[in-house]
């Protein structure tokens, strides 16, 4: 098992996946030869290992891209789109919520559209505001469409490979501050299935759910915590559509008390809709209300620290 | 009109096919009317048949096809759709041969090569067109796409990017505006201030060529050489075909925003009766034409009595369709 | 107090508006001469009256609608834009989420954006699977919009008239069933703040919390309920960006057990965001599950009714 | 170089401008190099002077301009807002002058009538221009719009929404497309497969028309020219003035995907090089010119220096400011 980056991770997922399947292409703006491989880097020597025709760089103009790809893979391809930032997900969010995801119903599922999106997202320091967004709850309200969301290298590699190899439209949120973390990632063909959460931590007292960069805030918060005696459950959703209910339930029954955290506005958040799932299966195992530890309903980026998971965790203790 | 391309078996066949899209939504507009359709309003392209069968008529049936939504009738039967199936869409019946949409524009087979609309959402289907001609192209199928829309829609964002991301990576792909001088209420002239709408094909240097859209034939030729052009790699073309729309916008458009001196004007222009001229001209003895039309009519007849044959398509078959296919993909 | 269809008030609203400001202006497609006055006959006429500087027909280009809305407004224009049908608010999500939104944050508070967005949606019968969205819950991240969904004819012309006054681009949700329902309309100038929910009915058993059409399904599902002594007290969000905590809590506190009913998709609604605040502010008061009701998963239109809405309370009710 | 239409104090101001932009420019590269910048990533127009400022001087100060994000510093410039101020922005500053962004491009001021990107959407910002020039038409304010974008922008489907309502209502705006020739690792070629942008004005049917984007002169004539049409109600105009990205994309690339040949060649071509030798011809003594110079450095240096001595903009600063602003909007 090697230790890699988090974009070390994903650039193996696409590399392996480009090398077992000739029909897995990759299309964006300037992921060739800028840089080294994209703005991020991560598709660094894929255009000298695959070519122009396997690593297609178009201009701007993020629906066509998108909606491209979805043509393409309904005539058997694989395209793996990057949208730069995922604050340009809204140029290419029809083609997105209505025809990637949708198309399988319509078409009483003969029409499928295997195609990926990777998007980098999330909250840096001196970014510009407007460059921070974790929009990713938008697209809970598109069923046929999965979102994924991982916070580990292997996560990244597994997950990334697993989203190739689905016939169905998978959003890839590629948090901006994991790309240079590192760990352990499993060699050759590692495959995570999506729509499965992890306990990236057990423990008794508290459960918090948290996705990509925030899981890390919150593995910082538990190591705090638990120095105090207090044990977090740490889960880590991954994927938020669909939602790991049974992972989550799991953990409630255990703890009976719940912090959810994400880096996006508290206000139509995830969060929002974990809660609400809990609220409406658990409400009897829970012993204390459910507690959204977020962004501010402000435009980004505002985005909690593991010292506001810590408080949060306190004042649900003391309550 | 020029004819010299085709045999008189293809002038038949395309005669047959126009004739066959017109009493089939004149159907529709007569069952509408009288409350027995279970269907999206219809929004139908009486009098513009010409684009559609001229455009996708003879190509290779490994070809794509994806038609604008006002002439998808046409564009059905031209890829030998039976009647039936497509009627079964308007009464909401369920038919074996499509998808159980609720209208015929936003039905997609990828076993005939039909990509529909996907959504609503005008343009939208342009770019899925350029997607396939890039799967063609990146899979060396020696496929083409042919692709229609209306003058409205080339006002849209995605009409931009999408034919420039055609020219840019040469795709093998044929753009057909079906101008049919309205979109609702506005004029194209009020909607689109350069006079021709193939000019716009300029911003992205590939050809753009106006033709006279009620002359099937001259459509057709225009959009064959097109589709020559582009399975020989040289990219793609836009073709604006000029009609007139003969049908309100939808059935619920009382259409009182345009003169009737127009429409009248537009009627003596009618693709159909341009085709039998021709045909008469050819030799065809005027019984094999009233022929003709005596059999596309009792098809649509038949059609209509075959579909109400079929089950109904009820909201609760959908459902369950649709929770089985959910459960497809998350399980 | 006249009596007149949801319609009707919508357009008394806009008439008297634009007669008392000459900046209010409409703008969209096909809202001057197709059928009564655009798709809907909301507009019906209002361009006999002010002509075509006020009443601007455009080509169908829903992004330059609205970004060219925002410049106007940025320089002192009220324009009062019609977006045909709530699925075509994809085609204008960017101008709508960063644009509008973000305006007055990123001047520091210099340039506003009186804005008023109308769309109409929801399911009907016979319609399009696709133009049934009702997409409302997109625009929970974006704070600087305001989002309104009346349910009443005296709703619809008190709201519309605020949104118009208001300095901030507001969202203007018309269900397309309503349009032909007949109600008590204040005549002159009867505005109604934004923000604030309404109780429909009081009730002591149980809340339900509802938007436009549903609030109709939950007020039969009342008077079913009410016959066999079950109480239900209906609150009516009427907007639901700004939230109004403050009625949502004060209805919980009293009867201990929440329904949430709305059109939309379960997954990620504003029913979710509706639980989250009441199991994160009002826990201690729940004695029960908080239950939604909701569209399924899937491509829309599956709706629910008062009979779904009757079969939750019950649930509630024995559980 | 067309000079006639502009006095020596015109012309002298404009190359002091152009300077002033420049040395801002080079002085944040300095600082973003040496890491005493708090801003987001700087992505300068150093070379290109010549659009932003050919463009948008001359306008009556009523006049609204919306500028590309490249050249903004010169755009600011242009409407005598201190270096100072900006340079607050650059160095994570207080400003007294404008709103607390954490970029130039990103700032807008209505007081001054600039209008800068309302998100880092390309191609939004043409669709604000184009409503300010709705807004002053319907208001009969006699403003007029000038709005400018990069090359790359032209491939959005913003740009030809945007143009095409501008031409339907004759709108009042001068669009100038800042064609740098690269949109980030892109040749304009590679994206644009029309030979001139000027060109995508046919698809709407008003005047396209390619200048040289290094003669500052040139530009401001040709703009000027489309501001009197605008002004005349005649409609917009679109400017092609093509240039060069000296600068990389931005100060992270290493900008490794162009032949150093190719910057060679454009730097014998720099815009301000070429006015000094116009002014020279002028009969401009080098001591007035080298007094020029020495003014802009000096400027500058202040500009550090005063930005230097302004408290810290912080996050807490932002976070407050955005929380009042909260509260206005929703209570
Ligand atoms: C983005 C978008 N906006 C608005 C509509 C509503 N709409 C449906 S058809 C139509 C007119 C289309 O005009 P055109 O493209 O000329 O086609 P035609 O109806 O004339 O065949 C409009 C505005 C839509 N479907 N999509
Ligand atoms: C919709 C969108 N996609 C991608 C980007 C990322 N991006 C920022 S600048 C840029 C290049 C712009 O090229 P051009 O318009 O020619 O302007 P230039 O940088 O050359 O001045 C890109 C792709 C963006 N800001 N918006
Ligand atoms: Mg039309
Ligand atoms: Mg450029």
């Amino acid at each position: 098992m090697a230790e890699l980056t988090f974009r070390e991770a994903l650039r193996q997922a696409l590399r392996e996946e480009m090398r077992r399947d000739p029909n897995v292409y990759l299309v964006g703006i300037a992921i060739g030869s800028y840089r080294r491989g994209g703005v991020f880097g991560v598709t660094e020597g894929l255009l000298e290992e695959f070519g122009e025709e396997r690593v297609i760089e178009t201009p701007i103009s993020e629906g066509a891209i998108i909606g491209s790809s979805i043509g393409a893979a309904m005539l058997g391809k694989r395209p793996v789109a990057e949208i730069m930032d995922a604050e340009f997900l809204v140029t290419c969010f029809h083609q997105l919520v209505y025809e990637a995801s949708q198309m399988r119903f319509f078409t009483s599922g003969e029409a499928k559209v295997p195609l990926v999106v990777r998007t980098a997202f999330g909250a840096t320091v001196n970014a510009m505001p407007i460059q921070q967004q974790s929009p990713e709850s938008w697209f809970l309200q598109s069923p046929g469409l999965k979102v994924v969301m991982p916070s580990t290298p292997a996560d990244a590699k597994g997950l990334l490979k697993a989203a190739i190899r689905d016939d169905n439209p998978v959003l890839f949120f590629e948090h901006k501050k994991l790309y240079d973390i590192r760990g352990p990632v499993p060699d050759g063909d590692f495959v995570i299935p999506l729509g499965r959460a992890e306990v990236k931590r057990e423990g008794r007292d508290v459960t918090v759910i948290a996705t990509a960069w925030m899981v890390h805030e919150v593995l910082e918060a538990a190591r705090r915590l638990g120095s105090r005696g207090i044990e977090l459950e740490v889960v880590d959703l991954r994927s938020i559509l669909p939602i790991d209910k049974k992972t989550i339930l799991e953990s409630v029954k255990k703890t009976r008390k719940v912090v959810i955290a994400h880096e996006a506005k508290k206000t139509g958040g995830v969060g929002a809709e974990v809660s609400a799932l809990i609220a409406e299966e658990a409400f009897e195992f829970l012993d204390a209300p459910i507690i959204r530890v977020a962004g501010p309903d402000l435009p980004m980026p505002f985005v909690p620290s593991s010292e506001d998971i810590v408080q949060a965790v306190e004042s649900l203790l003391r309550a | 009109m020029k004819t010299e391309h085709l045999s008189l078996s293809d002038l038949t066949n395309i005669y047959r096919i126009m004739l066959l899209s017109r009493k089939f939504e004149e159907k529709i507009v007569e069952l509408f009317h009288s409350g027995k359709t279970r269907c999206f309003t219809p929004h139908l392209g009486i009098g513009e048949e010409a684009v559609s069968v001229g455009a996708f008529y003879g190509l290779s049936k490994q070809d794509l096809i994806s038609p604008h939504y006002r002439g998808a009738t046409a564009a059905w039967l031209v890829r030998k759709l039976p009647a039936t199936e497509l009627m079964c869409i308007y009464l909401g019946k369920k038919s074996t041969g499509l998808a159980n949409t609720m209208a015929v524009q936003w039905t997609t087979n990828m076993t005939l090569n039909v990509i529909g609309m996907a959504s609503s959402i005008l343009g939208g289907g342009i770019e899925i067109a350029v997607g396939a001609a890039l799967g063609a192209k990146l899979g060396k199928t020696g496929q083409v796409v042919v692709n229609s829309f209306g003058d409205g829609t080339t006002n849209r964002g995605n009409f931009h990017e999408a034919l420039n991301l055609a020219a840019v990576f040469r795709l093998p792909i044929v753009f057909v505006c079906q101008n049919n001088q309205w979109a609702m209420n506005m004029r194209v002239a009020k909607a689109v201030t350069v006079g021709k709408i193939s000019k716009r094909a300029v911003a992205y240097g590939f050809p753009g060529i106006t033709v006279d859209g009620n002359d099937v034939l001259a459509v057709h030729q225009t959009v064959q050489e097109a589709v020559q052009r582009a399975r020989d790699g040289l990219g793609p073309t836009l073709v604006e075909a000029v009609t007139y729309r003969m049908s309100p916008h939808s059935e619920r458009d009382p259409d009182q925003y345009r003169a009737e001196a127009e429409r009248r004007k537009w009627r003596r222009k009618c693709p159909i009766l341009r085709l039998e001229a021709t045909l008469k001209a050819k030799g065809m003895p005027q019984e094999e034409l009233l022929n003709i039309q005596q059999n596309a009519a009792d098809e649509i007849a038949k059609a209509v009595d075959e579909a109400l044959s079929r089950p109904d398509l009820t909201p609760e078959d959908r459902l369950q369709q649709w929770s089985a296919i959910y459960r497809e993909i998350y399980i």
